[in-house]
């Protein structure tokens, strides 16, 4: 099955893309993602604790199950609450 | 109304969006670009969104103001892109019959908005440095 | 500024008294003719105010707020004469570095203005009679 | 002594003025002012609970001592803090 990935702020900035389509196998996790940006960019391991995940534009988790045609999103942390 | 753009935001945009002739009350927030950030001078912002996602928490934001306060009139507007200090990166106005509600669901917005609506800022300083801003605690969640 | 005018508010009147470099947050209150008062329909109303009292009550609030948040970027303006529905009666605003306390504050702007601040309402019906608005309870005062 | 007095709101509309100017005896209070009031509009006396009376543009009470060239100003309630 195919999914669409996107990459905002320092992601987008780091992995040098804003989006991507990914093959994966059926019944592949959001982990199954992280797993392969790891190998590229092992880095990305530092912002798992302050990162959040989206599917079809709700949060969801690294264990989400994902379908065919879903679009996830890899989202850092957002502007601080502190500001403003 | 519910919007993420990359045009400057008027004054009104929002305001008009809430307008209704029982609202006797209008609440009107303006984010504006700082020149400092903790006494660190400011060159320019900029922001990110990922706006489908973003207008839907907006709404999802209204949602809970409606189900809180009984309020519907409530728009959102966040601009994206290069903005310079004294712009308004972000517009949140809430109409209601009386004050005491659209101050508190107004605030409330603000609170969400910066929570849950995904939308990242990058501060560029005068010395030439630049970074994503720091996350909101309420952010912090392991992979595990 | 801290005003009574018989001329119509604009939206940036109040906003662009505050604005200032260091102002990341402005909350911004306008009060609007409402087409009803507890469900009774309105015509229209006529404001009328003791304005050199007025103006100074303003100022004196905009002191309560430098001494509680320590801010300064406050104004205030309040139309008098015939308002019709939808028209703005009054706009406040605050600026702030920081939003909690520009909403804090614009709220307690508001409050305070309806207790000390001078300026009568007298509300014109649909069917045609008028009174001046009901007494905040604020107010019961004894002669003796 | 002579002062300014001021009528507002409903006052204004019953006394059929909105101000006049007054003369007092020397040392004489807010209340000597409302004596005068009540014998020419009996019915304002109706208001002395919820009205606020000013000396120079600061709340005062009917005590309050005037002086030549004062402005008084008789505050009937004030906006409904409830609307809006």
């Amino acid at each position: 099955m195919k999914v669409k990935v996107k990459y905002f702020a320092v992601l987008h900035e780091e992995l040098d893309r804003d989006e991507e389509d990914m093959d994966l196998p059926e019944g592949a996790t959001v982990r199954v993602i992280l797993d392969r940006l790891e190998a590229e960019w092992p880095e990305i391991a530092e912002y798992y604790d302050v990162m959040q995940t989206s599917v079809n534009w709700e949060y969801a988790t690294p264990d989400s199950e994902l379908s065919d045609g879903d679009e996830v999103a890899f989202i850092p942390p957002v502007t601080g609450g502190q500001d403003v | 109304m519910f919007k993420i753009t990359s045009e400057e935001i008027e004054l009104g945009d929002v305001i008009r969006a809430v307008e209704a002739g029982d609202a006797g009350a209008i609440v009107h927030f303006l984010g504006v670009v700082r020149n400092n950030t903790e006494g660190r001078e400011v060159s320019y912002l900029e922001y990110e969104a990922y706006p489908p996602m973003a207008e839907k928490k907006m709404a999802e934001i209204a949602e809970e103001i409606h189900e809180k306060w009984g309020l519907d009139r409530v728009a959102m507007i966040h601009r994206v892109g290069r903005l310079e200090i004294g712009e308004v990166s972000v517009a949140v106005a809430v109409a209601s019959p009386h004050r005491k509600e659209a101050f508190e669901a107004c605030h409330y917005a603000m609170n969400r908005l910066k929570q849950i609506v995904p939308i990242w800022k990058r501060e560029v300083w005068a010395d030439g440095e630049e970074e994503w801003v720091k996350p909101d605690p309420v952010f912090f969640q392991s992979k595990a």
